[in-house]
């Protein structure tokens, strides 16, 4: 009886044993064959480590004997060899067409022929798992699988584990696709010998567009294996309207832009105008709802500024189409019902189309750049398949209303809780070690960086709210400890980055840099509002998510303008645009007094609130360090101000002309919001105040211009009130003294030979003790956390 | 008219054209010392020629500090009153026959009050000025006619 | 930084020590190299003090009636030389200061004196006239044979002497 | 609430506009008479930056040729004066004038005392001149250097008038809870705060310890560099105005002690204690050399910074 005892135990033993060795060795053979076909010269051998590394990764997934695992695993292999297939194929193709199998001589070969290059590009994306291929799914269910077993560090593995192919396929297309073709010219292949790949390529699509027909097949195999019934979730999308509506307008832009970049850019933000109506059909809540009108009236002023903006760039028809297929995706994140079409727009938003619309310009700067956020995103989204999986796992409902009834206090959705906070923090790039990485590139062209600036990144805050109101709504019964620890170190995140932003915004001599800095740093302000979810940090939070909107669009397009009319970004080369591009230089004045946080500006009403919430909550550090932030924004933008648009003329600047009406409209229309807002902040409240219905906690009193929280309360109208008469004394007093004036040089001890370029105190000479003290503590940094720092320069 | 209280704060400028700074240490310290303290009849030394009220001009105007002179003098808001501090901006003094000066200052702008002497005493400084201040309140009032 | 306290402190007790010039009476060292005076009765004309002079401000032009002695304040650097030289002490620096002077003074602040000649009491020649002070520095005392032969031009004077002696 | 005509007269007449220039002018006069004193010099008449004021008027006005914004250079001192109209109008005087009602608060009070520095900066920027570049850039890292005691020190001032239950932020509650319960200038946990402020206030007035961003000897007049006529006199009143928000402030969150009954009896009170707070600064004034720019920056990151830390974590935990 024991030895059956004994030979039970030795089969688990051997069994267990043998399942834990499969395991470790499919992930040694995973690895290997990464790091082999990331560093191979030949395609066709990248290719077959892929295939055998991604492979040995699936095989993992039968360890454990469950049907769900095998069905997942049935899955999955039918997708990745539909990919493999056509990618190999056109692989072989394009190597018969350049004559050589090594990458070098393939260098831009994909966009010389094309027929060969969509089909091979295609599966490139779809082994990453990306949106619109059927791998997307396939991977997510196989993740779900292993979640399923119930383990959740192996699935947080194996997502990282992606992210080492990722880079991978990233190369190849680098190569093949975003560089210079030199070699002697290819011969493209017909359509009849290259239709089995367009037959494979549709067959992923249909898979990726509507995965519930595509899993159909697997569910009654996995029944023949063990006990039937228990299945892959459910996998269908819910497509609202507005984001098919963009999604149509891209393509009517790909087609009809070709001709001209003045049709292309005005049909483009003639498509955003017209998918605001459509929105009135959707049946998002009021928070989804707002953030998507904001998302639609900021994409048509970015497509009326870019008209003239992209007047000499090239193929802008492309850039148009990525840049609204991205927009669709946030406008999916912000209007979705369930977590899991908003991550599969989440996926869109910031996938393959982001990555070609930022590269658009095609220099190795911009791609190297482009290259380096794309990476850093895909990271950010391994993190948050995690999370919404184990959302899944344990509360059984994608819909966020079910999700919270049935909301359990584990630790495991508190880790699940804790990796989409992180995913989202990662998303607004809070705590920049390298900010080449965490933020969009500095090199892409500026309506797509300014808008991914003022918009995009807010999905990541947007998203924490909700999670954090599902997490706090659910755990309503026990104090659900890990969220108010999640909440106060995400708190705290956002007060040192609001600090460490804005000091290495102190040191950057390069005006997108700059505001790249800025812009993080006032993401900062959102996420310590954000954080606290208290009535008036919310508000103060969502306040500065708005005027944070307007404002810092507003800063990157005058950056851009100031851009085409002198062709440098450097600061320092710049000198008295003030005269050249006065209107510019008024609209750029508002966003600085805006941004911050002088009084009647929008800036400053958004600050007070989050003040007032962080001190009423008790968090000390956190109010110091926010409000010391503000003093460092100023110093920064002086120093911006200074050198750009006043001071000494320098010759670059001579031949300036203000900025054409094309980028002048938006620009006036964001100040005139960015004061509108600062005077009269009930505008932006009241539909926040309905916000906070929703997140059931008790709205602000609040009216038209002034905010009162228990005892002190602040009305814009009366300050307007008080500055302005304070003003008009000021005005009076000059009105009183009819002398004349008169014009005469600036004072230099009366010497007449100083050059322009000698007497202009530049961005690079300014602040020199803030720079040293600044580089001091970067180099601590380096030495204490190793890390490279803050890259600031380039 | 508001001239009379005006009146009672010149701020001083001081413009060394080449002097040998004699005139320049006693000019200095009228305003620093506290034996002959300038400040008592409210004039203060401004470090801009666009803040100046009364113009001490020390030196004999070297053919180099002339551009100089002309640009500053220039720079000098319109009722304002001259100075000539020391024999070298009235003529030359010393230096008069030397190749490099470019002569007395009225060769470059229209001089109220010379206060001679090498170098000239703190206590005539303070006469000059005081002297200056007759003629800057008529000033103002032709200035506010105008 | 202590002691700059105390210091601050002793003079705020102290009280100020401002000369009240403008208001008040200064004071001025007597031997003060300030303006020229010159008193044209002891002046010889011999030329000294425009010789010494380093910013020729002292200028002794003959003329047919006599000498005329003209001194510009503007140019005058107030050194002394002229006083020091002059052998009647007819230059000397006065101890007074007051030189500021509008624009429109600047050319009358000057000292303008004619020493007229003297006829030689023998012949019609024109002669300076000699100077008590300076006959006390050539004869112990002045005896009116010294006052006398002063009075003559240099050719009476020989043909005096030659008559004196060889007559 | 005030009724809108009483505030529009406090605004510009009693505690706001025509009193406060006056007096901040009596002020800078008597800081003058006081350096000098201490020099051992005579000193001007009590009245002189009013003089100077009523001189600047008669000034023709110098606009430079190639200030790059001719607007913005004659705009740029209309911020200061507003901001600091509007904070005096702000600020409660204890037993005399109980601030803007609702709206006298401390975070307002932080933002328009940035304003003045911000006025300074776009004039001297907007002027074109070397030396206000230089002026600018020195100007912006002091800012950013004092402007941390001054936050640490407010919410030291707020939780302990507080007392307990979160901070308060208004400047009447704050006053009111001295008046009741001894001011804090006797407590001890607030004198390294108080000591602190003080600093900040020398650094934000450029008296000589800090009088870097003008200081004579490298940038002569710094930012009003290229300002004549009137738009210096502004900047001039700017600065009457900013030293007597300052000495208020100093005495809202540290001495607000009543001296008696009637207002009259407390205003003279509150105009002693302002004169003996300006003889203080006088004597700082008179016996202290000034730093360099880098040397002002690092005293200030550290010594007042440390202070207001200390009573800041005496007021938390004590």
């Amino acid at each position: 009886m024991n030895s059956s005892l004994a030979a039970d135990q030795t089969t688990a033993l051997v069994y267990g044993h043998s399942a834990e060795a499969l395991h470790i060795i499919c992930l040694i053979i995973f690895v290997f064959c990464g790091v082999k076909a990331l560093f191979h010269k030949d395609l066709k051998k990248i290719l077959i480590y892929s295939l055998v590394g991604l492979v040995v990764d699936v095989r993992s997934l039968l360890t454990i004997d469950s049907p769900f695992a095998f069905a997942a695993f049935l899955f999955h292999v039918f997708n990745f060899f539909v990919c493999i297939g056509m990618m190999y194929m056109a692989a072989r193709a394009l190597e018969k067409a350049v004559g050589s199998n090594s990458l070098d001589d393939m260098r831009g070969a994909g966009r010389v022929v094309p027929r060969i290059g969509i089909p091979l590009a295609a599966g490139l994306f779809a082994m990453m798992g990306l949106p619109p291929f059927a791998t997307f799914f396939s991977k997510l269910v196989m993740v779900s699988a292993f979640i399923d077993a119930g383990g959740y560090v192996s699935p947080t593995l194996l997502a990282a584990g992606e992210l080492l192919y990722f880079l991978v396929f990233i190369r190849v297309i680098k190569i093949v696709f975003l560089d210079r073709y030199k070699g002697s010219p290819l011969q493209d292949r017909e359509w009849k010998n290259v239709a089995p790949l367009y037959g494979l390529l549709v067959f992923s699509v249909i898979g990726g567009l509507i995965p519930q027909i595509a899993v159909k097949p697997f569910l009654p195999l996995a029944g023949l294996m063990g006990a039937p019934g228990y299945g892959i979730p459910p996998l269908t999308i819910s497509w609202p309207l507005p984001v098919l509506w963009l999604m149509a307008g891209a393509a009517a832009v790909y087609y009809f832009g070709r001709t001209s970049n003045k049709k292309a850019g005005l049909l483009s933000s003639l498509v955003c105008l017209s998918a605001m109506p459509t929105l009135l059909l959707s049946s998002a809540g009021v928070y989804g709802l707002s953030f998507a009108v904001l998302i639609l009236f900021m994409a048509t002023l970015q497509f009326f500024y870019s008209v003239s903006y992209m007047e000499h760039s090239h193929h802008q028809y492309r850039f148009y189409t990525c840049f609204l297929i991205m927009i669709s995706g946030l406008l999916g994140v912000s209007l979705s019902q369930d977590i899991y079409s908003t991550f599969f727009f989440w996926e869109i938003m910031s996938g393959w189309i982001m990555y070609l619309a930022l590269a658009h310009e095609e220099d190795a700067f911009s791609v190297q750049e482009a290259t380096k956020y794309f990476i850093f995103n895909y990271l950010g989204a391994a993190f948050l398949v995690v999370g919404i999986l184990i959302m899944y796992d344990v509360t059984g409902h994608w819909d966020y209303g079910k999700m919270a009834e049935n909301f359990q206090y584990t630790e495991r959705m508190a880790f699940a809780v804790l990796l989409l906070t992180i995913g989202f923090i990662m998303k607004a790039a809070q705590l920049p070690f390298r900010i080449d990485y965490w933020m969009h590139p500095k090199p892409a062209p500026t309506p797509i960086s300014g808008y991914i600036s003022s918009t995009v990144l807010k999905s990541g805050p947007f998203m924490m709210v909700k999670i954090f109101f599902i997490a706090s709504l659910g755990a309503t019964a026990t104090t659900f400890l890990p969220l108010d620890l999640i909440k106060h170190v995400s708190g705290w995140i956002g007060a040192l980055t609001i600090i460490m932003a804005a000091s290495f915004a102190m040191l950057t001599n390069s005006m997108k840099r700059l505001l790249i800095f800025h812009t993080v740093s006032q993401l900062g302000y959102v996420i310590v509002g954000c954080s606290l979810m208290t009535s008036m940090g919310l508000a103060g939070g969502l306040l500065h998510f708005v005027n944070h909107m307007f404002f810092k669009n507003l800063l990157f397009l005058c950056a851009g303008a100031v851009f085409i009319s002198t062709g440098t970004d450097k600061m320092d080369q710049l000198g008295g645009l003030g005269r050249k591009m006065p209107l510019t230089f008024i609209c750029f004045m508002i966003g600085v007094l805006s941004i911050s946080g002088v009084p009647l500006f929008s800036g400053f009403i958004s600050k007070w609130i989050i003040y007032h919430a962080v001190m009423d909550t008790g968090y000390i550090g956190i109010a110091i360090l926010s409000l010391f932030g503000s003093v460092l924004t100023l110093a920064s933008f002086v120093k911006f101000m200074h050198s750009a648009f006043l001071g000494q003329m320098q010759d670059r600047v001579r031949e300036a002309r203000e900025a054409s009406w094309y980028m002048l409209v938006p620009m006036s229309i964001l100040a005139g919001l960015s004061v509108l807002l600062g005077i009269f902040p009930g505008m932006a409240l009241m539909p926040i105040n309905s916000m906070l219905v929703d997140f059931n906690l008790q709205p602000l009193q609040i009216t038209i211009s002034s905010v009162t929280d228990g005892v002190d309360s602040i009305n814009m109208l009366f300050m307007l009130a008080a500055l302005s008469l304070g003003m008009g004394v000021a005005g009076l007093l000059y009105f009183l003294t009819r002398t004349k004036t008169r014009k005469t040089h600036v004072f230099v001890c009366g010497v007449d030979d100083l050059t322009p370029e000698d007497s202009h105190v530049s961005s690079v000479n300014c602040y020199e003790d803030a720079k040293k003290i600044i580089k001091g503590a970067v180099k601590l940094m380096k030495k204490t956390i190793g890390l490279k720092g803050d890259y600031v320069e380039r | 008219m508001l001239s009379r209280y005006a009146v009672k704060s010149p701020w001083l400028f001081r413009i060394n054209t080449g002097s040998c700074n004699g005139c320049d240490v006693e000019l200095a310290t009228t305003a620093l010392i506290p034996r002959y303290d300038v400040e008592r009849l409210g004039c203060k030394y401004t470090g801009s020629p666009k803040h100046a009220d009364i113009v001490l001009v020390t030196g004999p105007i070297t053919a180099r500090s002339e551009s100089y002179l002309i640009r500053m003098l220039d720079e000098i808001p319109e009722p304002r009153v001259v100075v000539a501090i020391g024999i070298c901006p009235i003529s030359g003094g010393v230096y008069r026959d030397s190749y490099s000066i470019r002569g007395p200052l009225d060769k470059f702008v229209e001089v109220d009050v010379n206060v001679s002497g090498c170098p000239i005493r703190p206590q005539s400084i303070l006469d000059g000025v005081a002297q200056a201040i007759g003629i800057w309140k008529e000033k103002i009032k032709i200035f506010h006619k105008a | 930084m202590a002691q700059f306290f105390t210091i601050a402190l002793r003079n705020f007790l102290k009280g100020p020590t401002t000369d009240p010039y403008p208001f008040g009476e200064t004071y001025t060292p007597e031997n003060y190299r300030g303006i020229i005076a010159y008193s044209p009765e002891l002046c010889i004309g011999c030329g000294t003090c425009e010789y010494v002079c380093p910013s020729g401000a002292i200028k002794l032009r003959h003329h047919e009636s006599g000498m005329n002695f003209s001194y510009w304040l503007s140019t005058c650097c107030h050194c002394g030389n002229c006083g020091y030289y002059c052998p009647t002490d007819a230059v000397f620096n006065s101890n007074d200061f007051h030189t500021a002077r509008a624009q429109s003074e600047k050319y009358d602040a000057t000292i303008n004196d004619d020493i007229a000649s003297v006829q030689c009491s023998r012949c019609d020649a024109m002669i300076p006239r000699a100077v008590d002070a300076l006959l006390a520095r050539a004869y112990d005392e002045i005896t009116d044979t010294v006052r006398h032969r002063a009075s003559l031009c240099p050719d009476c004077r020989r043909l005096e002497q030659f008559e004196r002696m060889y007559l | 609430m005030i009724t809108l005509s009483a505030s529009i007269l406090a605004y510009l007449f009693f505690p706001g506009g025509m009193f406060a220039i006056i007096f901040g002018l009596l002020l800078l006069g008597m800081e003058r008479i006081a350096v000098a004193r201490f020099q051992g010099r005579i000193g001007p008449p009590i009245f002189q930056n009013l003089f100077d004021v009523i001189k600047l008027r008669t000034k023709e006005f110098l606009v430079p040729e190639d200030a790059t914004n001719r607007l913005m250079f004659i705009i740029a001192p209309f911020f200061g004066f507003g901001g600091m109209m509007t904070a005096i109008f702000i600020l409660p005087v204890s037993g005399v004038y109980d601030g803007a009602g609702a709206s006298s608060d401390l975070v307002v009070l932080i933002y328009l005392m940035a304003l003045p520095a911000v006025s300074h900066i776009f004039g001297g920027s907007s002027s074109g001149s070397t030396y206000a570049a230089i002026a600018v850039s020195r100007e912006a890292i002091l800012m950013f250097a004092y402007e941390i005691t001054f936050v640490i020190v407010l919410f030291t001032v707020a939780l302990q008038a507080g007392a307990g239950d979160g901070a308060l932020f208004s400047l009447k509650g704050i006053v009111d809870y001295q008046v009741r319960n001894g001011s804090f200038v006797h407590d001890l946990k607030m004198i390294p705060a108080f000591v602190a402020f003080v600093i900040f206030m020398l650094a934000t007035l450029e008296v000589p310890p800090f009088h870097i961003a003008e200081n004579d000897g490298d940038v002569m007049k710094g930012y009003y560099m290229e300002y004549s006529g009137m738009p210096l006199a502004v900047f001039e009143l700017t600065h009457a105005l900013k030293l007597l928000v300052l000495i208020t402030v100093l005495q809202i969150f540290f001495m607000p002690g009543l001296a008696g009954g009637s207002i009259v009896v407390n205003l003279l009170w509150y105009m002693m204690k302002s004169a003996a707070i300006v003889i203080g600064i006088a004597l700082v004034h008179a016996s202290m050399p000034s730093f360099r720019v880098d040397q002002a920056f690092k005293f200030l990151m550290i010594v007042p910074v440390f202070l207001a830390l200390l009573s800041l974590g005496l007021v938390l935990f004590l």
